[in-house]
């Protein structure tokens, strides 16, 4: 873990309410895809959470959807303004659970850190799947992206407005080796009871430090408690344990 | 001794800044960034007899100058912590560090704080009376004088060790409770623990926290922290620790001005993991920009 | 009735926004700056027996989200107050007002109240127990249950206006409070009233408040009053004003769905003039986002 | 009173912690010399008032001392920033009392409003007589300025490292007709005792709101309490009633 100054290069919509954010700073903490980095907003008192979704050396991509006060404050950051990041934070996905054809899984804004995900399994040769859900056409963002990594790519809209109408669940492939997942709890709950290999989930939680502090964001899983932000947030099929 | 060095009941610590229980869990995550030695000392995570998971999540929720928690008191136990934390500890952490405890029933604190007595790495039992009393109705044992005084007395009958009784906000008189536990033999008091705060989420129109209410740390808490050490300060003769939403060296200053021995910092910690080895940093430019040569010269 | 409107004890307010008492004087001030008309109502500069002219200054001091006042209960005194201040307010406002009222004895609360209560522009009665009761060894009649029982049904004898108890945030137990005013006659409860708080001048090391502490309001104390809220709407059938840091049109949605039937702005005021109509202005629009019809739903 | 949005054209040292702060927006609130604005600043809570200095149709002059957290963030204010001003606030000078000699004596931050005040009795024909007070030559500044207005300026300096060494009322001169002042409570406490002739005194207070709705400054007067912010800032020789 490391606290970062960087600065915005690029803060550009996607969709109406999905942006992406090019932040420039080092990156040299981030280890695996599915790890997150933590953002301080002048005028929040918490960090905010986001998954990364690409990077290279002194580069850092995010993608975030405006949901409240914080992600509002952050669709206002004009190009050259700082902000204080903690990076590399969590375990991240597990590559070499892969196989040979694994497949990905991603609802909404659960798709950013299948990204670089996807890249990374492709430059060790696999043949990655990727199914992206959402819930209209006029939500979908990063098809061609991923596309463009060399994956094979599906979209669901839950309206049927494009791609195969449905859930991600709805559109999976008939063979793969491994499930990587990343979405709104119900989501993952559908591809826990479907899918029939292994499975590795990342979980959402409010938190509190996001680095194993404070016990905000514990779960309970098969192989004892963990916490989401620093055991995981990527949890493996056989240890997850639901909470009703 | 130097410049930033206070006595806390006997024990001399190289400076005053001591993360506060419940923030910096048993001191591993932050000895990662940065070597802890260079604190005043730190309380650990609240310790129980019996391990808890503690509350259900969401247990965090964001307020306009801090945050509400809800953890309920995880932690493995007291078995574990003497077993796996404490050795750990020792690895990272060269000093006495305090011990936080918490219980339901004065037997608990009694049987919890026996055990980490014999610790020879805990320099001070800090016990935590903000619980439920199970067999008290469910009042904190930290509401009620009478309560927080058997607690006080039943632990020192069963320690050498300082002991320091931390003492919940929410309450109508703080005085006549520190008092009481100042009397049943404590000594020290260290204040405040959370207010009870609750935040509801607008597009659910439910609590955000899974337990409804929570406990309210940071900035936000400050200026009733101060008011309540500077009561208690005034009002007991054994050392008094301050806290509740300490921030920066500013704030230490201010706690000590109020009568505080020594500060705690809490929810700081989890917004920047380096706050505590940054206030020790700025705390001797700070003092001169004020004119305070040593920091015992605020008693 | 409109989207935004509420019942308050049987008088209806155009919508729930009401400026707290002692941040919006006997409401010229604001006149001077918009038509104050647009309010539900207001609630006037707290009133005494006698004139008061409060603490000595400095009364102001600043907290990291709000701020610290040691007024004092500055007033010119029931009699000044029906002769001077109520003939005035009734050129600017035209609306039914709430009186709110302090005491030092019980005989105090009584006879303010009887000699507002022949007002005909006095809607509600807001009794504010937070002061020192001075024949009851000077803690607040709002720390005692039995206390604030007595000051409502005082009170509620000499009048035949809605009676709103104003109760204080420094307990160990509002809902036992609030339950009791409730129980002897209360027809409404409001708070909170101020945390006590304080602060230190780092540079005379002194309390900035002259005297020595301060009522805290602003958003810092808005976790802690939407706590109160909950917990005292739940246990009391009369409606509930929810006040303590509310700066926002949501903010007042989460007051009002903690239970709150109407909401009290205090510190906002002073630090834009115009927060109470900018509040109004927004509901509907922040309504709409949560896909609120009407605010009686959040009931 | 007005809320205006003001930018920061200007905002330069005077002396080592003095500064000078150029705002455009609409000033029309402001009637006399020694009112002042109440500025709203990102990170604190309460408003901070500053004396107006000088002023033209939209354009504000204001200069303050850094002393704490509010006037350390305006320091760090850049040209082009915006602040929501409220304007017009206080009673001022009253101008018909000068008679044809008036003495404006001004210590510290103390000197800005007699700026604006003596531009305008000048404007009126007025004989203006100014004296300025510091600790130490350092600290001087706005002499020139006075004197391009075409007053008649003495400054003095407590350990004597310019002008006159002492207080303003060490060098009080022969004649003067009403006496204006603005400065630390000890020095107005020092000028009460010594001048001749009647004076218009400005306090300042903590303020909660500024615009009379707090009572968070009042102060016991000869004629009934007064709240500085509204009913003052200046109060005239007759009616002050000092604490001790
Ligand atoms: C490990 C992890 C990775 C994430 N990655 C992404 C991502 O790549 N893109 C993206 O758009 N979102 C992501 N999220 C969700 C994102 O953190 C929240 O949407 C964001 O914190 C909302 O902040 P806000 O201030 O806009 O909302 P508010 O509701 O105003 O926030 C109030 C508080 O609740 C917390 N909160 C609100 N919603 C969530 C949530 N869903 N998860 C966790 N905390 C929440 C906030 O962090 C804050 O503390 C991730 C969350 C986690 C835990
Ligand atoms: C009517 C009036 C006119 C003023 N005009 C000027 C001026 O032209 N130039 C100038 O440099 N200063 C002036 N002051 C003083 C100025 O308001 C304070 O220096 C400033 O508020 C300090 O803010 P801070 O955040 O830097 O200090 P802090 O000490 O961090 O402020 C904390 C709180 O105390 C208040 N406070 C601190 N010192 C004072 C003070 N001396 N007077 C009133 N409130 C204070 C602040 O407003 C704030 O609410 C004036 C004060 C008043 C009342
Ligand atoms: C996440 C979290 C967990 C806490 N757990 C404990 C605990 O186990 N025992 C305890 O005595 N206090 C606990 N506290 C309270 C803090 O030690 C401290 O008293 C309080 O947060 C006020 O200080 P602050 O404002 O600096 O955070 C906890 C606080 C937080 C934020
Ligand atoms: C300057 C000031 C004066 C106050 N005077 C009174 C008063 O006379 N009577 C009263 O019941 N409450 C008084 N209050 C308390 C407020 O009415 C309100 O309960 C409290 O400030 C919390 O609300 P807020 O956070 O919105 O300010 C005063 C508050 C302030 C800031
Ligand atoms: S958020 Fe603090 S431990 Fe996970
Ligand atoms: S500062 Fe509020 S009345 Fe003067």
């Amino acid at each position: 873990m490391n606290d970062i100054s960087m600065k915005v290069l690029q803060n550009r919509p996607l969709t109406a309410d999905v942006r992406e954010l090019v932040l420039q700073g080092d990156t040299a903490a981030i280890i695996r895809p599915g790890q997150f980095v933590n953002l301080k907003l002048d005028g929040c008192y918490l960090r905010r959470p986001i998954s990364v979704c690409d990077l290279n050396a002194d580069r850092l991509t995010l993608i975030y959807k405006v949901v409240g006060r914080g992600t509002g404050l952050l669709a206002e950051m004009p190009a050259g303004e700082t902000l204080s990041v903690l990076t590399g934070l969590g375990n991240g996905y597990d590559l070499s659970l892969a196989g040979d054809a694994p497949l990905l899984l991603g609802g909404g804004v659960g798709v950013p850190p299948l990204y670089l995900l996807a890249k990374r399994l492709i430059g060790q040769g696999k043949a990655v799947q990727v199914v992206l859900g959402f819930n209209r056409k006029s939500e979908v963002f990063y098809e061609e992206e991923f596309k463009a990594l060399g994956a094979q790519v599906c979209v669901t809209t839950a309206d049927g407005s494009y791609g195969t109408k449905g859930f991600v669940t709805d559109a999976l492939p008939e063979a793969y080796s491994h499930v990587y997942t990343c979405g709104p709890e119900p989501m993952l709950r559908a591809v826990y009871r479907k899918i029939v290999t292994s499975g590795s989930f990342s979980f959402e939680s409010r938190m509190g430090c996001g680095f194993g502090a404070c016990m905000g964001c514990s779960c309970k899983t098969i192989t004892g408690y963990k916490r989401i932000c620093k055991d995981g947030p990527v949890l493996e099929k056989e240890e997850i344990r639901w909470e009703d | 001794m130097g410049r930033l060095s206070v006595d806390l009941c006997g024990i001399e610590l190289d400076n005053p800044i001591i993360p506060a229980s419940g923030t910096f869990g048993f001191g591993y995550e932050f000895a990662e960034l940065y070597d802890i030695n260079c604190l005043g000392t730190f309380s650990f995570k609240g310790t129980t007899l019996q391990p808890r998971f503690g509350n259900p999540t969401p247990r965090i929720a964001e307020c306009p100058a801090g945050m509400l928690n809800a953890v309920g008191l995880q932690n493995p136990g007291v078995e574990q912590v003497i077993v796996h934390e404490l050795p750990r500890l020792k690895k990272c952490f060269h000093k006495p560090v305090m011990a936080n405890v918490s219980g339901f029933s004065i037997s608990d604190y009694v049987r919890t704080c026996a055990a980490l007595d014999r610790e020879p790495q805990i320099g001070w039992l800090e016990v935590n009376v903000s619980c439920p009393n199970v067999h008290g109705g469910g009042m904190s044992f930290g509401t009620d004088p009478k309560s927080a005084a058997d607690v006080t007395q039943a632990v020192k009958s069963v320690t050498t060790k300082p002991v320091i009784l931390k003492l919940s906000p929410n309450v109508t008189d703080i005085v006549t409770i520190a008092r009481a536990c100042a009397d049943a033999g404590a000594d020290g008091i260290s204040l405040i623990n959370t207010l009870l705060g609750m935040r509801i989420d607008l597009k659910t129109r439910k609590p955000i926290l899974a337990n409804t209410t929570g406990g309210y740390s940071g900035p936000g808490i400050f200026p009733v922290a101060l008011r309540m050490v500077y009561q208690v300060a005034h009002a007991v003769s054994v050392p008094v620790i301050g806290m509740g939403g300490v921030s920066s060296a500013e704030d230490v200053l201010e706690m000590m001005m109020a009568g505080a021995r020594a500060v705690e910092i809490g929810a700081a910690n989890l917004v920047d993991p380096w706050a505590c080895p940054k206030i020790i940093e700025a705390l001797p430019s700070v003092m001169d920009r004020y004119g305070i040569q040593s920091l015992t010269e605020l008693r």
